[in-house]
């Protein structure tokens, strides 16, 4: 295994060393490993608060600050953070109006939200709702099975729902937000490599050089399907076909991120993002707004996944208002 | 049937048990989980394992050891909640939150109440995971390693056989989860895929009743 | 070859698509292969230039806009582009003022800079200067040889200099700061793996699991050293030290990047700027601003580099100045 | 001597046969640049080359073509330059521009025209890239054939003979950069590891003077 690090156990807290060594604009919490604001959340603003393993950097820390969230908690490596943790989050950043978890929808990172709502609601009184994303249309959806995982979704919501909490929504306002903009969006997304995750030392999966994983979630996991290796048009159509078929994007404009899984330079990702883009004009799709780079990632993944969210003249506005992260910033 | 008791330090001695079993296979655990998962069931049960053995003799505030039954497995299932995340945190630790509620305030555990803190930590599972049997999670071990230990000591067998009875019985429901194809986890995101693969979750729930049965087996120290 | 491409030759030509696709506010000249803003260089304003091989992403083409490039000339990958490319963008960004060509220190992109100035200026009569960044102290400094590399004090220079053209200095006065910007920043890269360029379809260099290359470039080239593969603290120490040894950075603030070669992950490289961050501190250096992440980069090879930039409070001001580009944005 | 000269369309076969040879030669030269450079020689030369013979049937802006040495060499040189990128196409441009001015507007060149419009080109290598000999370039591959030839050509060679004898002389420069440590170029930035290893500039000058030494030594169209 080569990777940048000291040893496996302690990626995290020497990655949150680091964090809080680049950003002293953010606090950083090294028992709770929890990122939060600089500036305390101001009275009446609903507290936007989101976390999950780690490895899918620049989420969820480095989308802490204004007009976005106010904290995030960090797990390990792939492993939801724990109850504790997120109950500290929500007591640091709760001003009183409420606080809002944003959940990726895995088994792990639901339960442990719950329980860190029931434990911080008993202990302070604290309002807490819970949007759970769930956009992978790579995953059938069943309420039989876990459902769909969330994926890209998360950093559009995290975005505006953000935008929303700065403008002083109420938590109903923006709970309703969220679970407007987690129904608005989907995702697909594929692998060329597995990833490796530090603790197991070697990628969680081996695939040949003539192969890639179609359906691939944000955890190394194995996608859906193992098709032959194609050039970057094929991929593209391979990843928004299933998107397009899931939900109709042509009846207004929509946002659309073509995403980097953390190995794969930006050169290819703008390259796909071309061929995504002219399938999307094609199918009668109108981009309103895009974001190309690596912002959900599986460590060292190579791949990408393509987002698209339905967005009206509101959503819109709530986008392109001012935010000021180190992995969004505009406006400011 | 009054000698026939289980001792709060044959409690914790399947506790050290356990730790030891799911570090030594951590890599086979993290194996399972590459499969059909995210590579991390091993590391985290061992990490979670790991801080309850430490935990485990400081469980009061003022730095004293559980000297009751339901002391310790609610600060065995604390210290799993707020040191493992993912799923199996907030499964194991439900589990064993259960098992010392219902357990309460003694000093050993019979047969009978032995049983009814397990299915007590299978319920929590359940509440917390909704898992049915053949969704291919711990479930799968859990459920009829629990149905065997009752059914033993209900035909009179002791705390030493029945957990043997239900250590068969979880080797087998893990062995029984490899066609499955998964319903909830991780691995149900593989849909037909996950077929072929054992759980790693019922994996380390057949090593917790190893450890259960590998320690009443043993010679009372 | 694992790549999201359709086909060597067409990677530029289809990254270019894809960069256009995703920033209309900046104009993409696909025959010359020229990143150019979509508003015109204002009069008065000296224009800035730069440009060089691909595969560096976002460096140079992300760095045009407000605050930054006026136009970025994209060469083949690892390849400089050509003059008559530069002469078009020269053409393009020049608003009367004059230009700056950014010229990182490389033989073929001096060489076809200094064509492209020669061509400019008997064509138009445009005012070129030029600006030579050599900050890499892997490479030992010597008239006899071809000198040192320009890396990431490029990225700082772009910035600075950036800032000080938009308020209107002349021509003189920015290639003197081009300058002094250059000759306050020193560099230090390492490798975990090489990169693959595409027509090349494999690995430029092979090397072991248990080994790593100190003192790289960014062309995937083979570094000055092969090590044992080492912990984080101990890869710190390994490119803070040269860089500290070539340039006393005590005597005031410095502006750090801790940069990600590609096929890094942003969880890594936070983890290496924390050892950095520490070393600095030991060391006796005041770090007043920093930046962690992929800017100046080499294809999807796993490795980083560390630049340290000296600055005054002139300087500091200029590089806290609004900046609107893909790569860097804030202030605005 | 009259009829030894080397005509127009004899210069076209060379540079066809430069192109034939570079590319068929394309994943060597990008090898030997993975070693000390950054992996596209074989890739910059091809796409140069190619470039070149797309133009030459069409060198002027009314769409003839060229019809004297001068013209056509300013237009291979363009070409190369406005193509190739990187060090390779400033030089190797350069050096056809320099060569074509110095030739002037001729049909033909005898041994001392060809002569001394190489040693133009050469004059312009080195005054783009200022390599001296040993420097581990191109240049010491050029700078022997260049002095083969006038050997060859002052002890009354022929073109062919002379010819031959440059292409001996460059394959003996090339085969001479390997133990060399690179001054100019990537390589240098490999210090002492840059030897041991050929160098890809002065390995395509051997393939343009294997080229020549090829084309004149066919029997005349
Ligand atoms: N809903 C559920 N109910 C019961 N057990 C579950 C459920 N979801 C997952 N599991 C168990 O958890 C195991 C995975 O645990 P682990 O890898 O530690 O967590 P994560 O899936 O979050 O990475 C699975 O193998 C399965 O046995
Ligand atoms: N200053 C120089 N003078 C002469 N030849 C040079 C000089 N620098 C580089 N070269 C030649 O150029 C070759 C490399 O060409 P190429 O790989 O196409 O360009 P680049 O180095 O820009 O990638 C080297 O092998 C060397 O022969
Ligand atoms: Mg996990
Ligand atoms: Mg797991
Ligand atoms: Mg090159
Ligand atoms: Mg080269």
């Amino acid at each position: 295994m080569k990777k940048l690090i000291n040893a496996p156990e302690a990626v995290l807290a020497d990655a949150l060393t680091g964090i809080a060594a680049a950003h002293p604009e953010l606090n950083v919490d090294h028992v709770n490993r929890i990122i939060y604001r600089g500036t305390p959340t101001k009275a009446g603003k609903v507290a936007l608060i989101s976390g999950g393993g780690s490895g899918h950097e620049p989420l969820h820390g480095g989308f802490v600050g204004f007009g976005m969230l106010d904290a995030a908690c960090a797990g390990e490596v792939f492993t939801s953070p724990t109850p504790d943790q997120m109950q500290e989050a929500t007591k640091v950043a709760d001003s009183g109006a409420g606080v809002l978890h944003i959940v990726k929808n895995y088994t792990g990172d639901v339960m442990n939200f719950e329980m860190a709502a029931e434990m911080a609601e008993a202990e302070t009184g604290v309002k807490v709702s819970a949007v759970v994303v769930n956009d992978d249309v790579a995953v059938e959806d069943s309420t039989w099975t876990a459902g769909r995982r969330g994926v890209g979704t998360t950093v559009f919501l995290e975005k505006i729902v953000g935008a929303a909490a700065e403008e002083g929504r109420d938590l109903a306002a923006i709970t309703a937000l969220a679970n407007l903009v987690n129904a608005s969006g989907r995702s697909m997304g594929m692998a060329l490599t597995s990833c490796t995750v530090p603790s197991a030392g070697k990628p969680t999966f081996e695939i040949p050089d003539d192969m890639m994983e179609i359906g691939v979630g944000i955890h190394g996991e194995p996608g859906r399907h193992r098709v032959a290796l194609a050039g970057a048009a094929s991929i593209a159509q391979q990843l928004v076909d299933p998107v397009l078929a899931d939900l109709d994007f042509t009846s207004g404009p929509v946002i659309a991120m073509l995403n980097g899984m953390g190995g794969t330079p930006l050169i290819e990702l703008y390259l796909m993002y071309g061929e995504v883009a002219k399938l999307l004009e094609k199918a009668g799709v109108t981009v309103a707004r895009s974001l190309v780079g690596n912002y959900i990632t599986s460590l060292d993944m190579a791949g990408c996944s393509v987002t698209l969210l339905k967005v009206d003249d509101e959503l819109l506005k709530l986008w392109d208002a001012p935010v000021n992260t180190s992995g969004l910033r505009w406006g400011l | 049937m009054t000698t026939d008791t289980v001792s709060l330090d044959q409690l914790v001695a399947w506790l050290a048990r356990f730790r030891e079993l799911v570090s030594q296979q951590q890599g086979y655990l993290t194996e399972l989980d590459s499969a059909i998962g995210d590579a991390d069931h091993g590391s985290n049960m061992t990490r979670g394992m790991t801080a309850v053995m430490e935990k485990i003799g400081v469980s009061h505030d003022d730095g004293t050891q559980a000297t009751l039954v339901d002391e310790l497995f609610k600060s065995v299932g604390m210290t799993l909640v707020t040191s493992v995340g993912g799923a199996s945190g907030p499964l194991y630790g439900t589990f064993f939150l259960r098992m010392g509620t219902t357990a309460g305030p003694v000093t050993t555990l019979d047969g009978a109440a032995l049983s009814a803190a397990l299915r007590a930590g299978l319920g929590g599972v359940v509440a917390r995971g909704k898992a049915e049997a053949g969704d291919k999670t711990m479930f799968d071990a859990m459920a009829p390693a629990l149905d065997a230990l009752d059914a033993s000591l209900a035909t009179g067998g002791d705390c030493v056989t029945a957990t043997a009875a239900a250590f068969s019985a979880a080797k087998a429901g893990r062995d029984a989860t490899e066609p499955l194809v998964a319903r909830k986890g991780r691995a149900s995101y593989l849909g037909e895929r996950s077929s072929g693969h054992l759980d790693p979750g019922a994996t380390s729930t057949a090593l917790l009743f190893e450890a259960l049965a590998d320690t009443l087996g043993q010679a009372p120290a």
